[in-house]
């Protein structure tokens, strides 16, 4: 039996054991069950990975099951295993696995655990039929099964009505970018007449200047699809205009948010970009658009995160701008630095999630910003692995010495939108840059108002409730005096327990390490990529070749974001106020997220509402209704009463009506 | 299993329960139903092991001339197979949902029950014309009954326009089929299957059918019916009109539509289409603003039916066994999805959704169950509802792109209405403490419950058992289609290569760097 | 002129005479008290009667043999046919009138008439000439005997002013009608030179006069009346809903049998050559019919008049199997003919069993609300008939309306049969509300009161015919519809 | 000539009466009205060589019919002077229906076209032979050929009978002239003997 | 000789007399009764007179018929009336409308 079989579906098995088996077997028996299987999924990817590094491992399909046969539509149930899915399988079984780990702490006291655990198994469940996938149907099943545990998950703490809400917001989004995803399908299998990913992958070169006709409009076949198939990842990992689920997906639990919507989920996009790369090298126009959505979504997203306040806003908003460097990495062809950026992404924001996490469950599950401070020397631990995300994210390094994760991965990315020497190309260099500016402030910003400074809990009311809780019983009119002068209102922030930490350290590690041990693999290694994805050797060239200032550029912008936080936030703290009164419609213009809640509100949510409500009322209601059954009835009804009233019980009238009926017929046979 | 009449047989033991439980007492009634419909069952599940897969098209054959256009012709196909499947399957259930919350005249809404089961079977498997328009139409009888006599407050309204406009459909159908039989000289389904009607004539029989169909299935404008039917139903009768009596107009459309009158299909296609669009759009945008659920659901299903008949009228293989697997799938969910409103009405008596809320915390058991008929309901992958709505959409992709897209937002409609209603059912606090007070299933519901949910899955990931009986027979009906159907919009032109394809500019680009650098060193 | 074998073609009707001039000697005598002894023997004598049709029927007699009285009568299969539904339907008027004519509703003079038979004998006496006439004479005797002794039935209850005032409109606009159709008859004479159908037929050939086209429209008119198709419906509603429930169950049944075979016979073996010049007025008098029949009947309270609704809206259909002019059609209209006098007498039998203690009768729908909750049998048996007449399947009426459409499609008449079909939905309107009264609403509770084995073996036997099982009855039945109406289409 | 003057005077006689019964205010009138009608309408008869109808018309009708009409209309004894004569609502409508029929007929029997008529050809066994009279001839018609119809006629004026007496025949109450009560007679008073009754129009009275 | 035509132009005179005597009258069931009697009369002289014209005596057979079947009718009909006026009061058309609609 392949280990991948038994990777696959223990987290299934495991899930399956926790959820169902729920109220019988107890929490710690679930916790159990998942988090071993999850260690057990983990430990069979690596050796997997290491192969494909070492070059011992080829690539190959595992059948499982027959799915669908359909006329000349099939696919069945399948594990593919090569290069991307090994990637792929590290990164979301050792993440699974840290966070599986991590909720052991941090969802300590939720009742609901079992719930919980089976989840997060599902989930990855889901995601390692998506990697495995070869076929676009499983993959889409993936797709969608990711789905539908990252809508439980968010929607875990269903009691709270912004988790409902936030829940089926990232599912029916979703669900936009999985109708392009659909009709990709179905336009794919149009044309190839197959599903099967590297059977199309195979024939789309012979494909590029074939055109199609599409709802009205004559495109070359593989733009279309390809364009389809990216609305698709466009849903899914949080693109400029799809991207509207991620932050409020925060509502979710923090391990959540650092598995599914920073390191996995999220990314899940960007790998069918890669994994589909041969294709959308055929459809030019596609790749154009790719390039600009990812560079704007960059860009957009980070400027976004410079303003807000919630801790975990600030990181998802970090997540969807790191998403757009990947896709926009993809999009001028360099789908080996898009795939080494998820890589080295999924260690350093699963890290800073659960830092995040970790920082909440010390402030008592406060998670606005303006009420931390100061937190370094209460929390060391979390601290400094915060500080190895933050470093990694930024990308700290020196060219050609040592760089901690995003330094490497980044920079290709940069270096190659410039190499790509075209228009698209050239935004996303500069949009790179200027969200790498960006990136660099805002997550400075949210260290130094974690960890530095005084601490400002008193104002939090979570920081009250749990202060309260402590002291308070028996003399609740006591609950004022907690303003000690120092801002800790008493609070003592406590270090997390071991179960927490040890998932830290060993991504710290990750952060710390991952773009270093392994870029020259992702970036140069054909051997390695081994056709798994489109290899563009004269891009890589190119990117080597490009002028220095370019591959400094990244450096640069990183150390004028940190100036500019540490100036903003450490020697003059005045100056973000003064910003905001000064700039108060741009600040509200990003602090409102660009207003894209607004306008979706405006233009879909509540004009479907109205709709509904019309087409309900008027429509169904007042004219189908009215003019259909009721209104025959109506008739009928009238025409009856009508008829009656001809019966009006008098002989002469039944004798004249006789005779007009004689007469009638007298007439029309005379006519 | 030569010479038995098991066709007969499994519509003769429902008949026998019916006349039985109409002279027994509540209690004996209740079991005589439930052994009734069990033992069809199994002789259901004895008909599909002994269904030969790629044998002759039409199996279990029974006839007996009866008089002037009359024969008692049974027989079945892969297609009457499958929904027959789905008749006897349900029907159990269904008599277990009525268990507790039918108290009155229980021995003759049992009855009732049993010879909608009886009719049903012989519907799907009648094999002449006027034998099926018999089982078609007097499912009206128990079906009027047992929404006016167990049904809700304005359940007068709902049976008279559930009964009129049914009715008013059919008689039409009537007509053609006589026209049919005097022309083709005999009342034989398979014989008129591939019986080739003059062009002029189809279109009238077509509309004469369609109006039928497409009152039952039911399609905009002609779904208003269907609302006020379900809500006004007991559980058990908006199970099996959602699961059964839906599927009789589909099953026309395949059996009779498409295969007697393939030009007028053709021709018609695009009324089907659009009346399609608008359904999924539209139905899915009223079921939003419900606030009653069965209301809810009911919609859904206009919305859900809607995909199947786009699906048929895809005119290739994919279309057809699509929005086959979608009536399957869709018979078992929105069954299952009335059940799960039926089983928390049992207990607080009310269908408004705002009364409900939290359920998830009180009742878990309940919450996953109807979390994955949820999830089945929109098509979620791996259940039974994503093969079939794949399939059917990406049949008529081939057909045209502009009405798959459009059918398409159906997934995200419909993800957004059910998921509405399950965050108002299940998610939330628990603001109303009668709900919150309300006990998780029972035994008997979890009976159920199980069995549906074990056959959604079941067709998610395993279609093949479903798919193959039928695949022989939709083959047949597809080779007959070929020649009336109609191209498809996409008109794929195969071109040279582009010259400037995504990695030659790399290339180019890549070589000059190359060169330049080399120059530069 | 053979009498011998004239008399013996007319054996039944000599039977009926012979009994009912007897027993009007007994009612004379006796009084009213002898009245249950004369109605069973004057059902007896209409069962013998029956019974000497059936070697005929059995075989199918037509030809120059089944001419009596040199060619003023004719006792063909298709007048067998008829006569044997008239004769059952007589029986069952006869055997629920004693009951009604005993219980309060009766009015005043309780007790049924000892004469009430021997009329309902003399009324099938005339409606056995009337199908087997084969002269205008014949006929419009026939027509007369009936009709006279329908009047008198109608107005029996004389001291009920209801009574009474169905049975004054009754006779007016019956002598109108009458005086139409003679008018009719005698412009036929004069332009054709006779009144045996043989004669009017011979002059009615090649272009026709407008005085002949006349008498021919005339007569139709005439004939429309007595089976009360719409326009000539109009005496129909107030007269069934004012005579006596046994004699409008009597109404409903035998004289629509009689005017119907009559029509048919005059249509086509008189009118037969001239298919043209009325097929478009019965086909407009059939819609018309069935339209009408259902319009007026919804609303209406009182379940009497909502049947006679039922029946305008029945002759409509039983007038499209007419229109369509051939022997399916012929075959398929007497179909439905006996068909519809198993519902129909069922139904009148089911409101005859509506009685409280005292067996009072109900007759509006507001009494049988709930009906299926205190009643339950009554009940479902109205449901069977409703549905029935409503012409769903799998009950017989479906069967009944599915011969006529089939006869109309395979002649073509598509529209109409369209037509006819569609307004038969409305139709179901009212028949459902029947159910809808008797088992959605909450029970009234005042049908309390115990029916006569008779009436429960009549609404047995009734029930049973129009359920599925009386599919097995329609081999035979088709056999013998379609003997009839060949015989009918002989002469052509 | 003679025949052409008779046959104008009684058509005329005939076509007024018959406006006149049905105008006449007065059902007694009415009935006189009629039996002139049927009088006249004999002569026409006479002209056209039917004596023994005409005879019968003159018999039947005005010897018995009429006379039951009169007896009747007496018998009633409504105060007609209270009957002022009405037409009903939909009189136009009704007259220009049956202005309508009447010029349809007229049509049809050829009024405007006189001697174009073109009528049946009789088969010709039934004549009248030059050498019986009339009512001869049709006596062996009726007791020969349609002999049958004669018994059916007779059925009918039995049933009639049969239905005048079964509506109109009321049985002595019992008791009620069982026995003369002198003494009942004898205590009766002035004020107990009559009743007065004034009944609404539409209401019956117990007589 | 005078032509069939003007024989059969009484006839429909005096039928459509009759006719209009049955709808016009509103207050007497009698005169509707010496209406019917017209239409009688009517279809009796023109059986008459074609039974004349035609030289076939059928017609007078006929009229016969016809005229004992008015007897019969006449004595019902005021069988009828008599005993609608004994429990009405009252044989005006307009008070005959107990039923209707």
């Amino acid at each position: 039996m392949h280990p991948i079989l038994i990777i696959v579906f223990a987290p299934l098995v495991a899930a399956l054991i926790a959820g169902l088996g729920n109220r019988f077997i107890g929490n710690v028996a679930a916790k159990s069950v998942t988090t071993v299987g999850l260690f057990i999924a983990a430990g069979l990817s690596w050796p997997i990975f290491l192969g494909f590094l070492g070059g011992t491992e080829t690539a190959q399909v595992m059948p499982v099951l027959k799915w669908v046969q359909s006329g000349t539509l099939t696919f069945d149930w399948a594990l593919r295993v090569d290069t991307m899915t090994a990637i792929m399988l590290v990164v979301i079984n050792s993440v699974s696995a840290l966070v599986h780990l991590y909720s052991w702490g941090y969802m300590d006291e939720d009742p609901d655990q079992p719930r919980f655990f089976a989840y997060l198994s599902l989930f990855t469940f889901a995601m390692l039929m998506l990697v495995t996938a070869d076929n676009l149907v499983q993959m889409f099943f993936g797709w969608e099964g990711v789905g539908l545990a990252s809508y439980l998950l968010i929607g875990f703490w269903f009691k709270k009505p912004s988790a409902g809400a936030a829940a089926i917001k990232a599912f029916v989004v979703n669900r936009v970018g999985d109708l392009g995803f659909m009709l990709g399908i179905f336009g794919t299998y149009l044309v190839f007449q197959t599903t099967s990913i590297p059977a199309i992958l195979e024939a789309a070169p012979s494909m590029s200047g074939a055109t199609i006709t599409f709802v009205g409009m004559r495109l070359y076949t593989m733009d279309i699809l390809c364009i389809l198939l990216f609305i698709g990842a466009m849903g899914k990992s949080a693109q400029l205009g799809l991207h509207t689920w991620l932050p409020d997906a925060m509502e979710g639990p923090t391990p959540v948010s650092a598995l599914i919507h920073a390191a996995t989920m999220v990314t899940a996009g960007v790998f069918m970009v890669c994994r589909l790369s041969p294709m959308f090298e055929t459809a030019p126009t596609a790749l154009t658009i790719v390039t600009i959505v990812g560079a704007s979504t960059c860009f957009f997203a980070a400027t976004i995160g410079t303003t807000q306040w919630d801790i975990k806003r600030v990181i998802a908003y970090s997540t969807c701008s790191q998403l757009g460097y990947m896709f926009f990495a993809a999009g001028v062809g360099a789908y080996g630095a898009a795939m080494f950026h998820l890589f080295t992404h999924a260690f350093f924001k699963a890290l800073l999630f659960l830092g995040a996490g970790s920082v909440i469950h010390a402030m008592h599950h406060e998670q606005d910003m303006r009420y931390y401070g100061g937190l370094r020397k209460h929390i060391p631990l979390t601290f400094w692995a915060m500080m190895a995300g933050t470093l990694a994210i930024t990308g700290v390094g020196i060219l050609g010495v040592f760089g901690f994760a995003g330094f490497y991965s980044k920079d290709a990315i940069l270096e190659a939108a410039f190499a790509r020497h075209n228009g698209a190309g050239q935004f996303a260099f500069w949009a790179g840059a200027i969200a790498a500016l960006l990136t660099s402030f805002y997550s400075w910003r949210l260290m130094f108002l974690t960890f530095w400074g005084k601490p400002r809990w008193e104002q939090s009311e979570h920081i009250q409730h749990a202060v309260h809780d402590d002291h308070g019983h028996g003399h609740d009119d006591h609950h004022h005096t907690h303003a000690s002068g120092d801002g800790t209102a008493g609070y003592r922030p406590h270090e997390s327990p071991l179960s927490m930490l040890l998932p830290l350290g060993i991504l710290s590690v990750g952060a710390v390490m991952a773009g270093f041990v392994f870029h020259t693999q992702f970036i140069d290694g054909v051997a390695f990529w081994n056709g798994s994805i489109f290899y563009n050797e004269g891009l890589i060239h190119a990117i080597h070749g490009v002028p220095l200032w370019v591959k400094l550029t990244a450096t640069a912008v990183m150390l004028v974001g940190f100036a500019g936080a540490y100036l903003a936030y450490i020697a003059k703290p005045d100056i973000p106020t003064k910003f905001v009164s000064t700039f108060s419609a741009l600040h509200n213009f990003v602090y409102r997220k660009w207003y894209f809640d607004e306008l979706y509100d405006a233009i879909f949510v509540k004009p479907a509402f109205v709709l509904g409500r019309a087409f309900w009322k008027l429509g169904d209601i007042g004219t189908i209704d009215r003019f259909g059954p009721n209104g025959i009835a109506w008739m009928v009804e009238r025409s009856s009463v009508a008829a009656k009233s001809i019966q009006s019980g008098y002989v002469y009238t039944y004798a004249l009506i006789m005779l007009l009926g004689l007469v009638a017929a007298v007439t029309f046979v005379l006519l | 299993m030569e010479g038995l009449p098991i066709l007969s047989l499994m519509m003769l033991v429902p008949l026998a329960g019916a006349a039985a439980c109409l002279f027994s007492g509540a209690n004996a009634a209740r079991w005589i139903a439930l052994g009734a419909t069990l033992v069809t069952f199994v002789l259901g599940v004895i008909l599909w092991s002994n269904y030969q897969i790629g044998g002759p098209q039409w199996q279990f054959t029974e006839r007996a001339e009866l008089f002037a256009g009359f024969s008692y012709a049974l027989g079945i196909d892969g297609i009457a197979l499958m929904l027959i499947m789905l008749s006897v399957f349900l029907m159990p259930v269904c008599i277990l949902a009525s268990w507790d919350s039918v108290t009155k005249r229980v021995g003759e809404y049992m009855a009732a029950f049993l010879f909608m089961e009886v009719l049903m079977i012989g519907t799907f498997a009648a094999q002449d014309l006027f034998l099926f328009y018999v089982f078609f139409e007097a499912g009206l009888i128990p079906m009027y009954l047992i929404i006016g006599v167990w049904g809700g407050d304005n359940r007068i309204y709902a049976s008279y326009k559930f009964f009129l406009y049914t009715l008013f459909g059919s008689v039409l159908m009537l007509i053609a089929m006589f026209w049919m039989v005097a022309q083709a000289g005999t009342s034989d389904i398979p014989t008129l299957m591939e019986y080739g009607f003059p062009a002029s004539a189809q279109t009238w029989l077509w509309l004469a059918f369609f109006a039928s169909f497409a009152v039952k299935v039911p399609m905009w404008p002609l779904h208003t019916w269907l609302p006020d039917a379900h809500v006004q139903a007991p559980t058990a009768g908006s199970v099996i009109l959602a699961g059964v009596l839906l599927k009789l107009g589909g099953y026309g459309f395949i059996r009779f539509s498409l295969p007697m009158f393939p030009e007028a299909s053709a021709q018609f296609a695009w009324l089907v289409f659009a009346l399609s669009m608008i359904a999924v759009v539209y139905t899915s945008l009223v079921a939003l603003v419900q606030s009653d659920m069965k209301k809810l659901i009911a919609y859904s299903s206009v919305a859900h039916m809607a995909i199947v008949t786009v699906g048929l009228f895809a005119f290739n293989v994919q279309g057809l066994e699509g929005a086959m697997i979608v009536m399957l799938s869709h018979g078992l969910v929105s069954g299952a999805l009335f059940l799960c409103v039926g089983v928390i009405y049992d207990r607080l008596h009310t269908r408004e959704i705002t009364r409900y809320g939290g359920l998830a915390i009180n009742m878990p058991y309940y919450a996953l169950f109807f979390l994955l008929f949820t999830m089945a309901s929109i098509g979620l992958p791996g259940t039974s509802g994503f093969v079939g709505e794949f399939l059917s959409l990406a049949g008529i992709y081939q057909t045209s792109s502009t009405v798959a897209l459009i059918c398409t937002t159906g997934i995200i409609l419909g993800a957004a209405y059910m998921l509405y209603l399950y965050r108002r059912v299940a998610f939330g606090g628990q603001t109303n403490e009668d709900a919150a007070a309300m006990p998780d299933i029972s035994a008997r519901e979890w009976i159920m419950m199980a069995p549906i949910a074990a056959a959604v899955l079941w067709m998610g990931v395993y279609p093949e058992s479903f798919l193959a009986p039928m695949r022989k027979d939709i083959a047949v009906l597809d080779a007959r289609l070929a020649a009336a159907a109609p191209a498809g919009d996409a008109r794929l032109a195969p071109g040279t290569p582009r010259a400037q394809a995504a990695n030659a500019l790399g290339h180019h680009e890549g070589m000059e760097h190359e060169s330049a650098k080399e120059g530069a060193h | 002129m053979d009498f011998a074998a004239s008399f013996a073609l007319v054996l039944p009707e000599l039977v009926l005479t012979a009994t009912g001039l007897v027993l009007l000697l007994v009612a004379a005598w006796g009084g009213d008290k002898t009245a249950r002894p004369i109605a069973i023997l004057a059902a007896s004598a209409l069962f013998a009667s029956g019974l000497l049709l059936v070697p005929g029927l059995h075989n199918g007699t037509d030809g120059p043999a089944t001419l009596a009285f040199g060619g003023l009568l004719k006792i063909d299969s298709f007048a067998l046919f008829a006569k044997a539904l008239i004769y059952l339907s007589a029986i069952g008027a006869l055997m629920i009138a004693p009951a009604f004519f005993a219980s309060p509703s009766a009015g005043t003079e309780r007790g049924m008439r000892a004469e009430y038979p021997v009329l309902v004998l003399f009324a099938c006496l005339g409606m056995s000439i009337m199908v087997s006439a084969n002269d205008f004479m014949s006929l419009y005797l026939g027509l007369e005997l009936n009709s006279l002794s329908a009047y008198v039935l109608a107005a029996i209850l004389r001291r009920d002013t209801r009574s009474g005032e169905a049975g004054l409109k009754y006779f007016v606009l019956g002598a109108l009608a009458s005086g139409i159709l003679l008018y009719g008859i005698s412009l036929l004479y004069g332009f054709t030179g006779g009144t045996s159908f043989a004669a009017v037929r011979a002059g009615l050939t090649g272009e026709m006069g407008t005085g002949a086209l006349f008498g021919v429209i005339f007569v139709l008119s005439g004939l429309a009346f007595k089976i009360s198709a719409v326009p000539f419906h109009m005496w129909t509603p107030d007269v069934y809903e004012g005579a006596p429930t046994p004699v409008t169950a009597f109404f409903a049944t035998a004289p629509k049998v009689a005017a119907v075979a009559l029509t048919a016979r005059v249509v086509f073996e008189v009118f037969g050559g001239q298919v043209a010049a009325w097929q478009q007025i019965v086909m407009f008098m059939a819609l018309a019919s069935i339209v009408f029949g259902a319009l007026g009947a919804i609303g209406q309270e009182n379940l009497k008049r909502l049947l006679a609704f039922s029946s305008i809206n029945n002759v409509g259909f039983i007038l499209l199997g007419l229109a369509v002019a051939n022997a399916d059609g012929a075959s398929a209209m007497l179909v439905y003919l006996f068909i519809y006098v198993a519902m129909s007498l069922g139904c009148f039998v089911a409101l005859l069993m509506l009685r409280d203690e005292e067996g009072a009768l109900f007759e509006t729908f507001a009494d049988i609300r709930g009906l299926s909750v205190t009643r339950p049998a009554i009940a479902w048996a109205l449901l069977l008939f409703m549905f029935s007449l409503a012409g769903i399947p799998p009950l017989l009426g479906f069967y009944a309306k599915f011969v006529i459409f089939q006869a109309t499609i395979e002649a073509n008449l598509v529209v109409f049969g369209a037509i006819a079909i569609a307004a038969s939905v409305i139709g179901a309107f009212y028949y459902i509300k029947f159910v809808k009264v008797m088992f959605f609403d909450e029970p009234a509770g005042v049908v309390t009161g115990k029916s006569e084995t008779g009436h429960w073996v009549l609404l047995a036997l009734t029930a049973l015919i129009i359920s599925p099982l009386g599919y097995l009855l329609t081999p035979s039945l088709t056999d013998l519809a379609g003997k009839a109406a060949a015989s009918l289409f002989l002469a052509v | 000539m003679i025949q052409a003057i008779a046959f104008y005077f009684f058509a005329t006689i005939v076509v007024a009466s018959a406006v006149m019964v049905v105008m006449a205010r007065n059902p007694v009138h009415s009935v006189l009205w009629l039996i002139l009608a049927f009088f006249n309408a004999a002569g026409l008869m006479v002209l056209l060589g039917a004596e023994f109808i005409a005879m019968l018309l003159v018999i039947v009708y005005v010897g018995a019919v009429a006379v039951l009409f009169l007896f009747v209309v007496m018998m009633l004894d409504i105060d007609f002077a209270e009957m002022r004569a009405g037409f009903s609502r939909n009189a136009p409508l009704g007259l220009l229906i049956a202005a309508v029929l009447l010029a349809e007929l007229l049509l049809a029997v050829g009024a405007y076209n006189a001697g174009g008529l073109s009528l049946g050809k009789a088969a010709g066994d039934a004549v009248q032979a030059a050498d019986t009279s009339n009512i001869e001839a049709l006596g062996a018609l009726l007791y020969g050929r349609y002999i049958v119809l004669f018994e059916i006629a007779g059925i009918i004026l039995l049933v009639a009978m049969i239905g005048a007496i079964v509506l109109t025949f009321q049985p002595p109450k019992a008791g009620a002239r069982a026995r003369q009560d002198v003494g009942k007679q004898i205590r009766r008073r002035p004020e107990d003997a009559t009743v007065m009754k004034n009944p609404e129009v539409g209401q019956g009275i117990e007589l | 000789m005078i032509g069939i035509e003007h024989y059969l132009t009484v006839g429909a005179i005096l039928f459509v007399l009759g006719v209009l005597g049955i709808f016009l009258n509103r207050k007497n069931v009698i005169v509707i009764l010496m209406a019917v009697e017209l239409i009688l009369l009517a279809v009796n002289l023109n059986l008459v007179a074609f039974s004349a014209f035609l030289n076939d005596l059928t017609g007078q057979v006929f009229a016969m018929l016809v005229l004992t079947v008015a007897a019969a009718e006449a004595a019902i009909g005021l069988a009828i009336l008599v005993i609608y006026f004994r429990t009405r009061g009252s044989i005006a058309v307009d008070d005959i409308n107990r039923m209707k609609g």
